[in-house]
């Protein structure tokens, strides 16, 4: 694939200009809107350059407990995230080396559980948390979001270590060290790339998840999501607010996007190549 | 002041939405704390999907939340699951306190089952008809008017009427309405027709009882909206299709509401909840662009008096939670509803939809909040909407299957009605009648006998 | 005590028996080279030995003592791997240091045994980069160096240069040649180019799918290969081999006879195979009466000599004469060979008729 | 038993097993509890339905109800479309932004936000888009002459409407994943086609694309896991309808669990669906894989 | 018409130049091979010519036609890229198609083409497999069978052997060498590996660091280096140097002195480099007067020859004898240098001093 062309470059510039702009408009709608105020919210044609109002911010966080739930939605999908990406790994190293003939089918039963559909579960869920004292904690949600989670780094952590050398571990193990020791010092850390993709992904979904931490909080827990929707009332939707909400609950992704995006575009092909 | 603080070391949550029956009262819980002792945490969620955790939150025995908000229809089936706390002798109880007889009593009977009080009013809604009295009072549109349909224009009596207005002041971008031309399309009537949380059964139940239908068929207890006042309330819906925005298939209440806000539409009939918004410029630009509404109470079949329909965001009890918190939550309940806590809330700004006489009646309020008068006589001779521990079988089924007709996917209004109505009676077949005739019976509120 | 001993070691997968009850002594301080062509099973062998794989059957000692189910990291050995094997996230120093760790030393030894080998192996300016910051032959050395720091009993090497470019891989195999002088450790070393084998060797060990062809000094294998197969593999270009028959004590192949040396023992009839290197066959004079006829097919310059393909009767062979007295293509020369040089084997069992 | 045997056993025991644990710990009693309720007639709001054992009924309900398939159909369509057209897109969105030009990083960067936002946010945006009248891009359309449109409120549209949603929020997904598969195509092919005077059709249909298949079908994989669950985007912009257009099998099980409080039948359509939607995604992917490893 | 010129071009990546004002005819037919060490420019010179790289600077020319803006395709030229560059989602038979269909010939041609070349490369039994499914020197037949199949007028070869094992490197280069003879087309082929060079070209351009160094026969530049790079370059062990000083028409350096052949000239007190190669430093009679001391080091056994790494005085040097003739190292022996076959070059520039 060679340079293109003066001629080619400025066609694929063109292109780009448009998919941007069609991609990135529903990002400028939140911007805008959330420093909109609420009378021009909707008037056409919109307007770009209008009296900025950082009321709906204020109202974000003066009528809820807005910064708490952010917190409540970093515990959990941090937490989330650590757990998933550590059991994840550990499962798709094993799934990665053993050789079994069977262990394609353990493979399999851990990636079902991504599969059923999530609202058959909330209620047995909910039983279940509020028998042992844990709806309305943080741990809750990083339970469900693990099960979901597990499966996705199993599936992206496999193919990492796929990649890593076993001439590396037997290296380690001539060298005198243990299973466990070599898999922490030398099998980790060259999957580092996967790690830090499995965990962009899990902290993506358990930050954004939205039915769970619905069903399953309340005050204490209750996650910046929910809080947002939380501005979809019976009589209106108030769109400042939910857009202000909105442009927050972006800023994690967003940081991640820009931060690893050279890891996460490396980490995908090479754990989805196998 | 010691021997005040009653509830000290209590904690009350509360399992709610994010609306002005309840954001209004989440900033200032901290002035009862000062005055009972008592925490109050408001748990904020939004609409869809509120229900859902108060069932779920219902039917587990260790509550979490001791207070519920209640949207008055879900009261059957909370009141039949036993979820919610009889408040009818707490209320006779503190009748004085809390000016029981102040309360528009159609409220306190909305929020009955089988006669209990399950809920106290936050909020009081009633449906009734806005409408752009600017153009009904312009001289050109008057007289129009009457030469096309040969009476005087003024609110709508009758649901002919209010279509013949909805079919008059339809006009097209370009088309001349009240001496203006019109650079967009303008509506003559704005009705939610989406299946969404029922929006549609709401705007076509009041017609359906206007047009002489009922829910139930008092001899078996079963769904009976086949009849022929329920076919003609529903092709009468649809006929004001063509003076609905385009979008009609999707309207849902804010949507629908916002038709009437921004003044482009000629007629909307909904809840009052949302009827406070148009004297309130920050929130509607029909005030702001100094255009007037009028207010009217819905129409009927024949425009004599009838019954209307009503509909109240209340606070329950839950049943499970310990009589100590039962009585700190009746203390916080009887506080919120107030009324000096409703007046409080009327004179700080747009306030919340009222339901007390003497609010209601209030001359300087009613200057502020044009549309008091008519929520009030409405309500005195209103009657209280679809109650039934199956009220969402009925919602859903008839939301989609009405929207499937209005889309033009179902031929015929019967055949839509019968398919809902089959599948809310599969349901209902299996319980004995005498079961389903109790459901069906308003029984009197006891709060309201002396 | 680093000697080991395989006693009929086998190596089944599955099914698939892949190493074929293999009985080898390798003493203290001895360089081994495992030589084969690909696939004969000489990484294998050198894994058991490491304990990377399971024996399937038979005994493996080293020092003495049974090792068969002894975990790799507990049998004293290091091992240098064909792509290094590497830590590409550690530095140089990191690589050694790790190595060094499960020994649980001081951090002065530590240092110093670092430093000293670094020094053996001229890293020292080189300690604090990572293997992707290396060339070739300095990665090489690190792992070496990696596997030097534990002072190991016994060294393993598998194809350790196989990556490496021809120049670099003069200079390597002479550091390891002087290593292993300085260190006397046991070493085992699979490689399948014959060039390392014979220079590094004290004893080479020839495998062919699975069993092992012959045991030997590279000068033992290179001038007394026991069978055709030793005989071809080892020395290049590769002997030259001719089909033939005994007769009148005589070994005669279409229009080429020969008197048998007397190192061979032969039987009258007997189907035989001739083995004469590139190098014995020598341009004759164009009088010589005892030479033979051959038409020059292509010439190879290579500097020093030049390779003839040469057609002598109905047989083509090669010869390597000095680059001077190479001749144009299409010519035909005379030439001899050197009868002292020939090789004898059974034609059936492709074994040597030496006595 | 020798050490490498051992040695097996124990990644099982250290590595596998306790991450089987722990998600049999966390699912087996939802899957249970679930699987006890598709076999009852259960209805959570309404306590005084006896919650008896009715057999097999509640799935002969759900596999003869035509709403389930209607909403089985629903959903596939939706998945044909979204998938199709992500690939599409992002294929060739990928083409453009691994070409050899200044800011082509940033162009990559901005295009992955919208993979980064909670779906139902995204249901919220383009709510605020869609919206009838309202909706800024019914307006956008005008201003080219087109529309308008009634995305999320009439039967024709809504499903579409629903697709490019998801269409927006999943491309990058694609993108990211093919971008970062052609650049890892060794470039020699590419300068040996140049040499030979391929076209460039040639060389992308017959070069490129059949080595990123490999890449695309797990991506795809993926996608089709998660497009079959597709909830929230729904949720938000049109809880199924108008009429049915929109009724997916989350809503269906939505509906029947959270609406109509029939738990039961929930469970028993959750069930069928997590059957469907693992034989037919291992059919395809098998069949897949196997197409590619007869040719190889 | 398929000679190349490249007249002074030069090749700039930004700022950095690489190819510095390249000189070169390549006639109609010829086997030019590109010799040179890594980063010296060879791989930027070919793809120049492919058409793959812009000429900064210069004119290039395939059949007299100036292609400095040619696109690649329209060169007429073929190429084999050192990593093959074969389809890998493709049969062989679909690789050599997709070559072929740029120039829309009818289908029964191309089966005739493909299977012609399938037929002299020896892939027929082949043709179903995809690239993963060949052994490295299959691969390479692939790679030359697609250029092949286009009949071009110029082949370009990029290292094409350098993946391989030795054993395969042998057996390609002679096919390499067979199919040139037998089609005749302009050939131009980089390698840094001198045994391919020597055995395959007509003309070997030597180049470093982005200039030509020497041009000429195999023979020209193993007999008759131009200049010291070139002298070490080629030949294997390396040419032996010595750093000296014309003293009386007599070559100095510590403790050797030679006389300076008639070929060169020199002039008294200049600075001089003598070299040597190993081949021609020969064991001498103990009792030969003109003989040198010369203690060995090292030996290294290589079947039919020896090296024996000498120290002759300060001088370190590298002897190549027959393996008959090594001596133990440690042992001390007379040598005696083939003066005919001295190389001088000015210390200075490194040029030859040759006539
Ligand atoms: N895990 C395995 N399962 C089955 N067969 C195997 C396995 N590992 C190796 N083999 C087979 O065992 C034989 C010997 O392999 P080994 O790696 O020891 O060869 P080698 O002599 O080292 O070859 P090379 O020079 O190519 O490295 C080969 O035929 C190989 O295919
Ligand atoms: N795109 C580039 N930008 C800058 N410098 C480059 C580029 N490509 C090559 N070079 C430099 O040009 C010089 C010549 O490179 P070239 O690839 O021609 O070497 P080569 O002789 O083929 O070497 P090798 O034997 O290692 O393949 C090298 O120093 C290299 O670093
Ligand atoms: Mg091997
Ligand atoms: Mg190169």
């Amino acid at each position: 694939m060679d340079k293109p062309s003066t001629r080619q470059a400025i066609l694929v510039y063109t292109l780009l200009a448009i998919i941007l702009i069609v991609f990135m408009m529903p990002i400028y709608l939140i911007v805008s809107s959330s420093v909109k105020p609420s009378p021009i919210m909707f008037q056409k044609p919109p307007a770009f350059i209008f009296p900025v109002t950082w009321e709906h911010y204020v109202d974000l966080f003066t009528m809820r407990p807005f910064a708490k739930f952010i917190m409540n939605s970093l515990i959990v999908a941090l937490g989330s995230t650590a757990f998933s990406v550590f059991m994840g790994s550990l499962g798709a190293y094993a799934i990665s080396r053993i050789r079994h003939k069977r262990i394609n089918d353990v493979a399999f039963w851990i990636l079902s559980m991504r599969m059923f559909p999530p609202i058959a579960v909330v209620v047995p869920y909910y039983i279940i948390f509020k028998t042992v004292g844990l709806l309305d904690t943080p741990l809750a949600l990083i339970i469900v979001y693990s099960t979901a989670n597990i499966p996705l780094t199993v599936w992206l952590m496999k193919g990492f270590f796929d990649e890593v050398p076993t001439a590396l571990e037997e290296a380690a193990s001539v060298d005198g060290y243990g299973l466990v020791e070599t898999f922490w010092r030398i099998t980790l850390p060259l999957a580092a790339p996967g790690l830090a993709v499995s965990a962009v992904f899990c902290f993506i979904f358990s930050w954004n998840e939205f039915l769970f931490a619905l069903m399953l909080t309340g005050s204490e827990a209750q996650t910046a999501t929910v809080a947002v929707m939380s501005f979809w009332s019976s009589d209106a939707v108030q769109w400042g607010r939910i857009m202000a909400g909105s442009f927050i609950i972006l800023i994690p992704g967003v940081i991640f996007v820009l931060t690893c995006q050279r890891w996460l575009v490396r980490g995908l092909t090479m754990g989805s190549v196998k | 002041a010691n021997a005040e603080k009653q509830f000290e070391g209590v904690e009350l949550k509360m399992l709610g939405i994010g609306d002005t029956s309840v954001t209004r009262l989440a900033p200032i819980v901290g002035e009862f704390e000062e005055l009972t002792g008592a925490k109050v945490q408001i748990d904020m969620f939004p609409y869809p999907g509120l229900i859902d955790k108060i069932i779920i939150e219902a039917s587990s025995d260790k509550p979490s939340y001791q207070l519920l908000w209640v949207d008055s229809p879900w009261v059957g089936m909370l009141g039949e699951a036993g979820a919610l706390e009889d408040l009818t002798d707490l209320a006779k109880r503190d009748a004085e306190e809390i000016g029981l007889k102040d309360i528009v009593p159609i409220q306190l009977q909305e929020n009955t089952w089988q006669g209990r009080l399950l809920a106290f009013p936050a909020s009081g809604m009633i449906w009734s008809t806005n409408y752009r009295k600017d153009l009904y009072e312009n001289a050109d549109e008057m007289a129009n008017f009457k030469a096309k349909y040969g009476y005087d224009l003024a609110a709508p009596s009758t649901w002919a009427q209010y279509r013949d207005q909805a079919e008059f002041f339809t006009r097209k971008a370009g088309d001349t309405l009240a001496g203006e031309t019109l650079e967009k399309d303008f509506y003559g009537n704005a009705q939610a027709f989406s299946r969404v949380a029922g929006a549609i059964t709401h705007d076509y139940f009041p017609i359906m009882r206007a047009f002489g239908g009922d829910y139930w068929d008092p001899g078996t207890g079963l769904c009976a909206m086949t009849g022929e006042a329920h076919v003609k309330a529903a092709e009468f819906m649809k006929s004001l299709v063509p003076s609905n925005p385009p979008d009609y298939l999707g309207l849902m209440w804010d949507l629908r509401t916002g038709y009437m806000e921004r003044g482009e539409t000629a007629l909307s009939s909904y809840w009052s909840v949302r009827t406070v918004r148009l004297t309130n410029p920050a929130e509607a630009m029909v005030a702001e662009k100094g255009l007037v509404v009028g207010y009217a109470p819905s129409p009927t079949a024949d425009g004599a008096p009838q019954p209307t329909y009503t509909g109240a965001l209340s606070f329950g009890i839950n049943s499970k939670a310990s009589d100590k918190e039962k009585e700190a939550a009746w203390a916080f309940i009887k506080w919120g509803t107030s009324e000096a806590m409703m007046r409080r809330f009327a004179e700080e700004g747009s306030g919340v939809s009222q339901f007390r006489k003497s609010i209601l009646s209030d001359p300087d309020l009613q200057a502020k909040y044009p549309y008091y008068g008519v929520l009030l006589s409405a309500q005195e001779n209103a009657k209280r909407r679809i109650f039934h521990p199956f009220y969402q079988d009925v919602e859903e089924n008839f939301g989609i299957e009405l929207n499937k007709y209005m889309a033009g996917e179902t031929e015929t209004a019967l055949e839509a009605l019968t398919t809902a109505c089959n599948a809310v009676n599969s349901r209902l077949k299996i319980f004995p009648e005498e079961m389903r005739l109790r459901w069906i019976d308003d029984v009197p509120a006891d709060v309201l006998k002396d | 005590m680093s000697a080991i001993t395989l006693r009929n070691v086998v190596k089944r997968y599955g099914a698939v028996q892949v190493v074929h009850g293999v009985d080898l002594t390798i003493d203290e301080g001895e360089f081994v080279v495992l030589l084969g062509p690909s696939g004969c099973g000489k990484t294998t062998t050198l894994r058991m030995v490491a304990g990377l794989e399971d024996v399937s059957e038979g005994e493996l000692s080293i020092g003495g003592r049974v090792v068969n189910n002894l975990a790799p990291k507990d049998r004293g050995v290091a091992m240098v791997f064909q792509n290094y094997a590497l830590y590409p996230h550690m530095t140089v120093r990191q690589n050694m240091e790790f190595a060094l760790r499960p020994m649980k030393l001081e951090k002065s030894v530590v240092d110093k045994r670092i430093a000293d080998t670094a020094e053996i192996l001229g890293l020292s300016p080189l300690m604090e980069r990572r293997p992707a910051q290396l060339s070739g032959g300095q990665r090489q050395r690190v792992a070496m160096g990696r596997a030097m720091v534990r002072t190991p009993k016994v060294f393993l090497f598998d194809e350790p240069l196989s990556n490496l470019d021809a120049k670099l891989r003069t200079q390597v195999r002479w550091e390891i040649g002087k290593l292993h002088q300085r260190l006397g450790t046991t070493v085992l070393y699979v490689t399948h180019d014959q060039v390392e084998a014979m220079t590094l060797a004290d004893k080479i060990v020839i495998m062919r799918d699975g069993y092992v062809e012959q045991v030997g000094t590279p000068e033992e294998v290179f001038a007394h290969p026991k069978t055709t197969f030793v005989a071809t593999f080892i020395g290049s270009p590769a002997m030259n081999m001719i089909d033939g028959r005994i007769e009148s004590g005589r070994m005669v192949a279409e229009g080429i006879s020969f008197a048998i040396p007397a190192r061979y023992h032969v039987s009258e009839g007997q189907a035989v195979t001739l083995g004469i290197r590139p190098s014995e066959i020598k341009i004759a004079a164009s009088d010589d009466a005892g030479a033979l006829d051959a038409r020059v097919e292509v010439t190879e310059y290579l500097g020093n000599e030049a390779l003839l393909d040469l057609r002598i009767g109905r047989h083509e062979m090669v010869a390597e004469v000095p680059a001077a007295d190479r001749v144009e293509p299409g010519r035909t020369i005379r030439v001899r060979f050197n009868e002292a040089a020939l090789h004898l084997f059974d034609a059936q069992t492709g074994k040597t008729l030496a006595l | 038993m020798g050490y490498i045997q051992r040695r097996n056993r124990r990644i099982f025991l250290i590595f596998l097993f306790p991450v089987i644990v722990a998600l049999f710990a966390t699912t087996i009693y939802p899957m249970l509890y679930a699987g006890w309720l598709s076999f009852r007639n259960y209805d959570l709001a309404k306590p005084f339905i006896p919650r008896v054992f009715v057999g097999w009924a509640n799935y002969a309900e759900v596999l003869s109800s035509g709403p389930f398939l209607h909403a089985l159909i629903t959903t596939f369509k939706l998945m044909a479309i979204t998938l199709s057209v992500q690939l599409v897109l992002g294929v060739g969105i990928a083409l453009l932004v691994t070409q050899k030009l200044r800011g082509m990083g940033l162009v990559r960067t901005l295009l992955l936000i919208p993979m980064m936002i909670s779906p139902v946010i995204v249901g919220l945006v383009w709510l605020f888009l869609y919206f009838p009248e309202l909706g800024y891009l019914n307006y956008f359309l005008s201003l080219i002459g087109l529309g308008p449109v009634s995305w999320i409120t009439s039967t024709d549209w809504a499903l579409l409407a629903i697709a490019i949603a998801d269409i927006w929020q999943w491309t990058p997904f694609v993108m990211m994943g093919t971008a970062a598969a052609l650049q890892s195509l060794s470039p020699e092919p590419y300068e040996a086609a140049r040499i030979d005077g391929n076209s460039r059709w040639d060389v992308f249909s017959r070069v490129t694309l059949p080595q990123l298949k490999p890449v695309l079908v797990s991506l795809m994989f993926l996608r089709a896991i998660d497009a079959f669950k597709i909830y929230d985007i729904i949720f938000v912009l049109t809880k199924g309808g108008p009429a049915d257009s929109t009724e997916v099998i989350s809503l269906y099980i939505y509906r029947q669990s959270f609406t109509f409080w029939r738990m039961g039948v929930g469970a028993a359509a959750s069930f069928v669906s997590l059957i469907i939607i693992s034989v037919l995604i291992t059919l395809f992917f098998k069949s897949l894989q196997r197409g590619q490893a007869s040719k190889g």
